[in-house]
């Protein structure tokens, strides 16, 4: 397919030119979840929704009818015809979309999320066009972060429930384990620290993870770092029963688990900046600073080791709740990441290995 | 042991839902209709008894919140089985296919009722298939020792009971089951088939809603209501064939289907059980590679309700 | 002013196509056994679905003790007293005789059952009219006698004088006829009045009183028994006269066509043999026919013979050749052709057309097929040579659905295809089972005629007049057993009843 | 032979009027709906819906892209319903199609992702794996008497947990991604030869699969109407006794009839997957083409032709949903819409006794209740 409705509208836009936003028109698609994930589908929704609103510019999310890259594909063609021409996509699962309609669709830009460099080699694409741009995380940095937080709390006995295992949730994860690791080893009780390892299948929690999460808490879990959109209801309905714990994930939780579960539950959550990078791409882009993204594959992670909260990834201080491990003691962690004092391995092929005990179940789903 | 316990709860907690759901399918074609629509019956009485528990606010007393949503969830099981009854009874359709549409139609309809409920509900800011009910879950939960019940087991024991006496010992019931096997000599002594099918049916709504909010709330405090609920009504529908559409039957079938079910689940934490390699989705097929076996030997001699799935004409012979 | 019960006058009855009841006017006396006789398909079964409140009549009224009542449904029919038992049983297989009996007017408190009070009033009912059941077993368990017990006590636990018999008589053995009549005689000695439908004169001379005659959904007349004879009687009802007797030679018996030795099979119900050690020869031009009480093995062993049920031991010979081990398929096409007992069992695909049953067995001859694609026009040409042959009737000819003909047409529809096969030996079973004289007049005569051309014939038959006209040797089966060989002409009924009652039996082998 | 009867007294038109009077209250009812969630947009909304893929018209090439995709996409539901609809005509409920299709789906994926057979072979592996599964529910049936519905259900939902196993594994699915791999990178020799793909907009999903479609489908219909073997079988699901009676092998023809639906079954997965349109993902679900192939069946009068224009129906409803705007509509309308479709065809046959008012419709004549033919679960 080569349509390229949209064309006519944004056709003799330029990226310099000054009034742009009422050129542009935003869109995103989904991946194979809804704009209620909980997730990255909901943040990118979100945040492009609000950043829409506030420039007054049209805005629409389409739903593919499959989870399938003819299927985003369509949606795209759908959002070009209607006239949409920057084109928001959360999730790897986008690289191949991308690979089939960029370069036919020279004038609609297209924000991606999450699709990295090997997505995109994947999908047939070693470089990326000038109208489109993409952002990774280094959720494993995330992950980390918590993991090392969560054993110098003083928690021996952790578990991390993912949600399905994708490269976003499998590097909070692995990153999870390392830290918790480095953690053990420097307090020296790594023979002591044990973490459960499991995939749910699904990023939504029901009874049969829920069950799993009892058997987990009831075995002497103490807190589980629940990684996946709506997963976290499995986790915390376990956890309520037992005063267990919870660590959240993409965003802040706090206020969603604890308002759910009981005041404390949710320990802390490993943060990632998506809807930070959303708003600040599209401001960038009406601002005639597309250049500044064009064909560029960002890898997003920690930019500054003296104020986190410019970090794309970090634990939210705002509701610390943790005594053993301080604020301070979170912001030597950042700055040691920083300077590369710590390094996280990113790759997703193999659980780390470690000194603590990891015990990886089958996939609940 | 703390396995041992979770796997009493789980199974009680299953054991409820497929007692109270193959009960309905039960009724049901004891009056002579065939209900593959459990499914979505539960998935409709799910909703409205989530809703409730959404809907009542903060500081309501449990016994009210208890007995609205159950009320809701029954009262919401009867009237999505009235598709049922009006297509198979008035319109004479056929019972699989309109069983199956049924199934159908509960998940796209809550789906969609539910995101209109949260959208309006929150102003436009909320617009997911999602409810959120952990006060209405937290009503029904009550402790024994160290096990964890919930006020859905009792009320799932109790119907149990007033089903068996109900099943045997009623005028009512005689007539539901006379339709069921031959509705001619049912009519030619004056009993209204088409009303006992009703009964049955709305029988069926009844249970298969309270199955659903049982599904849904005995073990979760969130659900999310595009995913249905899981073929838990096919279960209950294998359960019932089991226990050979007879209720003290169905109920230790239920039982028996629900210690499988939770061993898929729970059985990581039973020290032996979790040491075999086994995997959960073994334990998930088992009920239904047990069923089909145990069905093998004893269909041959199996009584489905004779009149099952053939629509009552009053005019033919 | 004579005192009728129930007055019937007018009615007309009409479904698609077709008037059921056209006009149709019946009084019925205060304790009279009133007989109605007509053919197959004449209104009969209509015309008491209207008393009973099953159909509206579009015209006419009924009267009950001479003033003019609406009869909507059954529970009004009940309420005026007016109970039935309808042709094919309604009695739900899976329930006790007692729930059977209360069924639809159960005592009750408060919704509970109190069967206790019900049990006592249906045991007083039993004794009094000596209609012995079981109220504890199951329908299923139980005889069709019984059955029938059961049907009538429902009618009596319900206080209804009105009683109507749809073709009671014609699944009893001719004890339980005969039980059937005394029953009825003393019914109506209580001043009950009774409507009785039934295909057998010789019912209709022994109880009736009078008799109404229906034609096509038309009232001929009402007759008094007493001043009538079955011949006036048939001619009434087909609108000319019917022979009884079968007119036959002496049978010419020629090579032996089916030995059949020691065959025995297993009873799936109770550990004895249903059938034991049965051995007898049917040869080329006679017609021998096993005789005895329903339920005495005779279906039984026409499956094993047939091949519709397994056999457990024993030899068949079928023109020397043992086809004890062969697939009905290969007895099909060896020499075999069974007019099933059961025609809409076993005889007919009701949904497939008359053509299409035609072929039921010959579907994958070269005649009929050529590379698995079936040769419609063969099909066409075939069924019309039989059903014409045959006088079939049916409504869109060999389009018709077989389910829309009537029961005698379908019979014959079978009796066609069965003698038109290539075959050496024919296995008859109840074959006018339900028809109408006219149409047994004219099965028996082709059976004669398939005897006269030097075909066996093997006959399985219930009805002693059958029996005693159409075979030239009776063998009697009683529990399982041929328990005596006899000439039809040199036994009497008499003999036939201690046979087939198990009092009297032949010692062949003993001696 | 010469017309006897009038155009619309004809059943097969009778049949069309009365899907087609089901499929258009369906619209209807969809159209409510709209009104009740918006109704400043719904006929917009209904429009977007029923506009569908022509949205592109000023652009051929992206409409018959479309096109393209929507028949790709029918062509599993299309294969499923004749499956269903061959058993029924045979007497049997086959519910199954649905584990059929998903054992289909196991045997086409292993065979292409983890031993890297071409294209027919995988295809036939999934053919054979339906019919194995067809056949398991048919010697059940067959031979222990279990009703083919509750064998069916059953199976459904063994199959589903094994094609979790099987395909879960890292020879087929991609551990970091929980999805199948892509056939086009990993072995491009199991993708089915492409079919007109010109003519489709290039649309390189567009395979052989649309042709072999339609020839099973008339396959089916001549084998019903024309072959001795239709007749067996259409007698055998009329009337078991009478096929027995008349020396047909009934329990042969059970099982024959169960391999044959689950073959086609089997056949619509590979058909479907080898034009790696989609990748599988782990479920905790039956696939719903086994039950949406109950409906399309029916919606398509039990005809094998209906069937196909029933199935393009649905898929264009399905696909339709896409095109409604989000801000106004969720675009799980569709799905309701469609599943209210389904539930009409339940009405189909009311529908056809009210086109066909006077003359009514013969039921049960001279049958007696229990010869009845009847589903029992
Ligand atoms: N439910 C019905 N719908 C349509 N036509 C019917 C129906 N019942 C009966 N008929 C028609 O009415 C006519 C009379 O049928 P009825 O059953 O009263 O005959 P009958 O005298 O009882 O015959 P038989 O001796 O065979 O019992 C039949 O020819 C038939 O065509
Ligand atoms: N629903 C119906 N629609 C049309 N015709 C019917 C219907 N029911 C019965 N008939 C017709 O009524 C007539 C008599 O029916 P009935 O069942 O009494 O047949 P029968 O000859 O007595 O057969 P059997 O001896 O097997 O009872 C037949 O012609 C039959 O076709
Ligand atoms: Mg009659
Ligand atoms: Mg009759």
């Amino acid at each position: 397919g080569s349509s390229n409705e949209g064309s006519n509208e944004s056709g003799s836009t330029n990226e310099g030119s000054g009034d742009a936003a009422g050129e542009y028109k935003i869109a995103m698609i989904t991946d194979s979840g809804d704009i209620t994930d909980m997730s990255f589908n909901q943040t990118t929704y979100e945040a492009s929704k609000a950043f829409a609103e506030a420039n007054n510019v049209d805005f629409q999310y389409y739903k593919p009818t499959e989870n399938s890259d003819e299927a985003r594909t369509a949606s795209f063609q759908n959002a070009v015809a209607d006239g949409y021409n920057v084109i928001v996509v959360p999730g790897y699962l986008f690289a191949g979309m991308i690979a089939q309609v960029a370069n036919a669709n020279p004038d609609v830009k297209i924000i991606a999320l999450d699709c990295g460099e090997g997505d995109f080699t994947e999908a047939g694409m070693t470089e990326l066009p000038e109208n489109v741009c993409s952002f990774t995380y280094q959720e494993e940095l995330a992950g980390y972060m918590a993991g090392y937080a969560a054993v110098k709390e003083g928690y021996t006995k952790l578990g991390f429930l993912g949600g399905m295992a994708v490269p976003a949730v499998i590097r909070y994860g692995y990153g999870f384990v390392q830290g918790c690791n480095d953690a053990a080893v420097e307090l020296g009780n790594a023979s002591d620290v044990q973490v459960n390892y499991v995939y749910g299948g699904q990023f939504y929690g029901d009874d049969a993870i829920t069950a799993q999460m009892d058997t987990w808490y009831s075995n002497g879990t103490e807190v589980v770092f629940a990684c996946g959109g709506g997963i976290y209801t499995s986790a915390g309905e376990a956890a309520k029963k037992v005063d267990g714990k919870v660590i959240g994930v993409d965003v802040d939780q706090a206020g969603t688990i604890d308002g759910l579960y009981g005041d404390g539950v949710c320990v802390t959550s490993a943060m990632k900046g998506l809807s930070a990078t959303v708003d600040a791409t599209l401001t960038d882009l009406f601002a005639g600073n597309w250049s500044n993204y064009a064909g560029k594959i960002e890898n997003l992670g920690i930019v500054s080791g003296t104020d986190p909260a410019l970090n794309y990834v970090q634990l939210p201080t705002e509701t610390w709740s943790m005594t053993n491990f301080t604020v301070d003691d979170y912001n030597t962690l950042v700055s040691q990441l920083y300077d590369g004092t710590i390094t996280v391995d990113n790759s997703i092929d193999a659980m780390p290995k470690t000194e603590i005990t990891v015990k990886e179940f089958d996939n609940i789903h | 042991m703390a396995g041992l316990l979770l796997l009493i709860q789980y199974t009680l907690i299953f054991s409820a839902v497929l007692i109270l759901v193959a009960l309905g399918g039960m009724f049901s074609e004891r009056s002579g209709i065939i209900n593959l629509g459990l499914e979505g019956i539960m998935v409709f009485g799910a909703m409205a008894g989530a809703m409730v528990m959404v809907l009542l606010p903060a500081g309501t007393p449990k016994i009210t919140i208890i007995v609205l949503t159950l009320v809701a969830a029954a009262i919401s099981g009867m009237i999505s089985s009235l598709l049922i009854a009006v297509a198979c009874i008035n319109f004479k359709a056929d019972q699989t296919l309109v069983g199956t549409a049924v199934n159908m139609l509960a998940t796209a309809a809550a789906t969609v009722i539910v995101k209109g409920f949260n959208t309006a509900r929150s102003n436009g800011s909320d617009f997911s298939a999602k409810l959120d009910y952990i006060a209405g879950h937290d009503a029904f939960m009550f402790s024994i020792g160290g096990l964890q019940l919930s006020w859905f087991i009792v009320v799932a024991v109790v119907l149990l009971v007033a089903a068996i006496v109900f099943f045997y010992k009623t005028k009512l019931a005689l007539r539901i089951r006379a339709c069921g096997e031959h509705p001619q000599a049912a009519d030619s002594v004056g009993i209204n088939v088409y009303a006992m099918r009703y009964i049955g049916v709305l029988m069926s709504g009844f249970l298969g809603g309270l199955g659903g909010i049982i599904y849904i709330a005995a073990a979760n405090s969130t659900w999310h209501f595009d995913y249905g609920v899981a073929g838990a009504g096919f279960l209950a529908l294998a359960v019932m064939i089991f226990g050979q559409w007879k209720p003290e039957r169905i109920a230790w079938s239920a039982v028996l289907f629900a210690l499988f079910r939770s061993l898929s689940n729970v059985y990581m934490g039973i020290g032996f059980l979790h040491a075999l390699p086994i995997s959960g989705t073994v334990y998930n097929m088992f009920p239904y590679i047990v069923s089909l076996i145990v069905l093998a030997f004893t269909s041959k001699n199996s009584r489905a309700p004779k009149a099952e799935g053939i629509p009552y004409d009053k005019g033919a012979r | 002013m004579e005192d009728y019960v129930i007055e019937m006058l007018h009615i007309t009855k009409e479904f698609p196509g077709i008037i059921a009841n056209d006009d149709i006017t019946l009084q019925l006396k205060r304790g009279e056994i009133h007989a109605l006789l007509g053919e197959n398909g004449a209104g009969k079964s209509t015309l008491m679905s209207v008393l009973f409140g099953l159909y509206t009549p579009e015209k006419g009224v009924i009267k009950k003790d001479g003033k003019e009542v609406k009869i909507n449904n059954p529970n009004d029919a009940t309420d005026l007293g007016i109970g039935m038992v309808h042709q094919h049983f309604m009695l739900v297989d899976i329930f006790t005789v007692l729930d059977n009996i209360i069924l639809g007017s159960e005592p009750s408190k408060m919704g509970f059952l109190t069967k206790a009070e019900a049990r006592k009033k249906v045991m007083d009912l039993s004794n009094k009219y000596n209609l012995k059941v079981d109220p504890d077993a199951l329908i299923e368990d139980i005889t069709v006698g019984m059955q029938q017990r059961v049907e009538i006590l429902k009618m009596l636990y319900r206080d209804n004088d009105i009683l109507i018999f749809d073709e009671p008589t014609a699944v009893l053995t001719p004890q339980e006829i005969d039980e059937l009549m005394k029953i009825m005689k003393d019914l109506a000695a209580e001043g009950k009045s009774i409507l009785f439908i039934t295909h057998k004169l010789n019912e209709i001379m022994e109880v009736a009183d009078r008799c109404s005659i229906l034609r096509k959904g038309k009232y001929i007349g009402t007759v008094d028994v007493a001043n009538t004879t079955k011949e006036e009687l048939s001619s009434m009802m087909v609108g000319r006269n019917v022979k009884f007797a079968v007119d036959k030679d002496e049978a010419k018996p020629g090579k032996e066509v089916l030995k059949v030795e020691n065959v025995s099979v297993k009873s799936k119900i109770h550990a004895n043999d249903s059938v034991h050690n049965v051995s007898f020869n049917v040869r080329a031009g006679e017609i021998v026919c096993i005789a005895g009480i329903d339920g005495n093995g005779q279906t039984e062993f026409v499956g094993a013979l047939t091949g519709l049920d397994d056999i457990s031991s024993g030899k068949i010979t079928l023109c020397g050749e043992d086809i004890t081990k062969k697939s009905i398929r290969y007895k099909n096409t060896h020499g075999m052709s069974h007019i099933p007992e059961d025609r809409h069992k076993h005889g007919l695909v009701l949904d497939y057309t008359v053509e299409e049953n035609m072929i039921l067995q010959r579907y994958f001859e070269p005649a009929f097929q050529s590379g698995g694609i079936i040769k419609k026009k063969e099909m066409r040409k075939y069924s019309d040579r039989l059903t014409e042959a045959f006088d079939v009737r049916s409504g869109q000819g060999a389009q018709s659905i077989v389910r829309s003909m009537s029961g005698g047409n379908q019979q014959k529809a079978i009796v066609a295809r069965e003698m038109d096969r290539e075959h050496e030996l024919l296995i008859a079973v109840q074959p006018t089972r339900g028809l109408d004289v006219g149409a047994i007049e004219y099965i028996h005569k082709e059976i004669v005629k398939e005897r006269d051309n030097g075909k066996a014939i093997l006959l399985v038959s219930l009805e002693l007049d059958e029996v005693m006209n159409l075979s030239d040797r009776i063998l009697v089966m009683y529990e399982g057993e041929i328990v005596g060989e006899v000439d039809p002409k040199k036994t009497t009924l008499q003999e036939l009843g201690l046979y087939m009652s198990g009092a009297k039996r032949d010692n062949k082998e003993e001696a | 032979m010469i017309k006897k009867t009038s155009f619309f007294k004809r059943p097969g038109v009778q049949t069309l009027l009365a899907s087609i009077l089901c499929a258009i209250l369906g619209i209807i009812l969809g159209y409510i709906i709209l009104l009740f969630m918006n109704s400043e947009h719904a006929a917009e909304g209904m429009w977007a819906i029923l506009k569908n893929f022509f949205k592109f018209s000023n652009n051929p090439n992206t409409l018959m892209y479309y096109l393209g995709s929507t028949l790709v996409k029918a062509v599993p539901v299309i294969l499923c319903a004749e499956a269903i609809l061959f058993a029924y005509k045979a007497g049997l409920f086959n519910i199954g199609a649905a584990g059929q299709y998903t054992v289909g789906i196991i045997a086409c994926l292993y065979t292409s992702l983890a031993l890297g057979w071409n294209w027919f072979l995988c295809l036939l592996a999934a053919i054979v794996a339906g019919a194995v599964w067809g056949l398991l529910a048919g010697f059940f049936k067959a031979f222990f008497n279990v009703n083919e519905v509750i064998a069916g259900i059953m199976l459904n939902w063994i199959g589903l947990y094994i094609c979790n196993i099987v395909i879960g594994g890292e020879k087929c699915m991609n551990q970091t991604k929980s999805e199948t791999f892509d056939l086009f990178a990993t072995n491009p020799s199991a993708l089915l030869p492409g079919f007109m793909k010109e003519v489709f907009g290039n649309n390189q999903y567009t395979t052989i699969a649309i042709p072999i479609t339609i020839v099973v489908a008339i396959i089916i219909l001549v084998v019903l109407n024309k072959t001795t073997f239709g007749y067996e079988l259409k007698a055998t699901g009329h009337n078991k006794d009478a096929a027995k009676y008349a020396g047909m092998n009934a329990k042969r023809n059970i099982i024959l009839t169960l391999v044959i639906s689950g073959a086609i079954s089997g056949m619509a997965a590979g058909l479907y997957y080898l034009t790696s349109i989609e990748h599988y993902q782990i479920s905790s679900s039956v696939p719903g083409m086994g039950f949406t192939g109950i409906a399309v069946a029916f919606l398509g009068g039990l005809h094998p032709l209906g069937t196909i224009f029933a199935g393009l129906f649905v898929e264009y409803i399905t696909l339709g949903g896409q095109y409604l705007n989000t801000n106004y509509y969720n675009p799980q309308v569709a799905d309701l819409m469609i599943a209210i479709i389904i539930y009409l065809c339940g009405f189909v046959l009311f529908f056809k006794t009210l086109i066909n008012r006077p003359g009514k419709v013969k039921v049960n004549a001279n049958a007696e209740p229990e010869k009845t033919e009847k589903k029992e679960v």
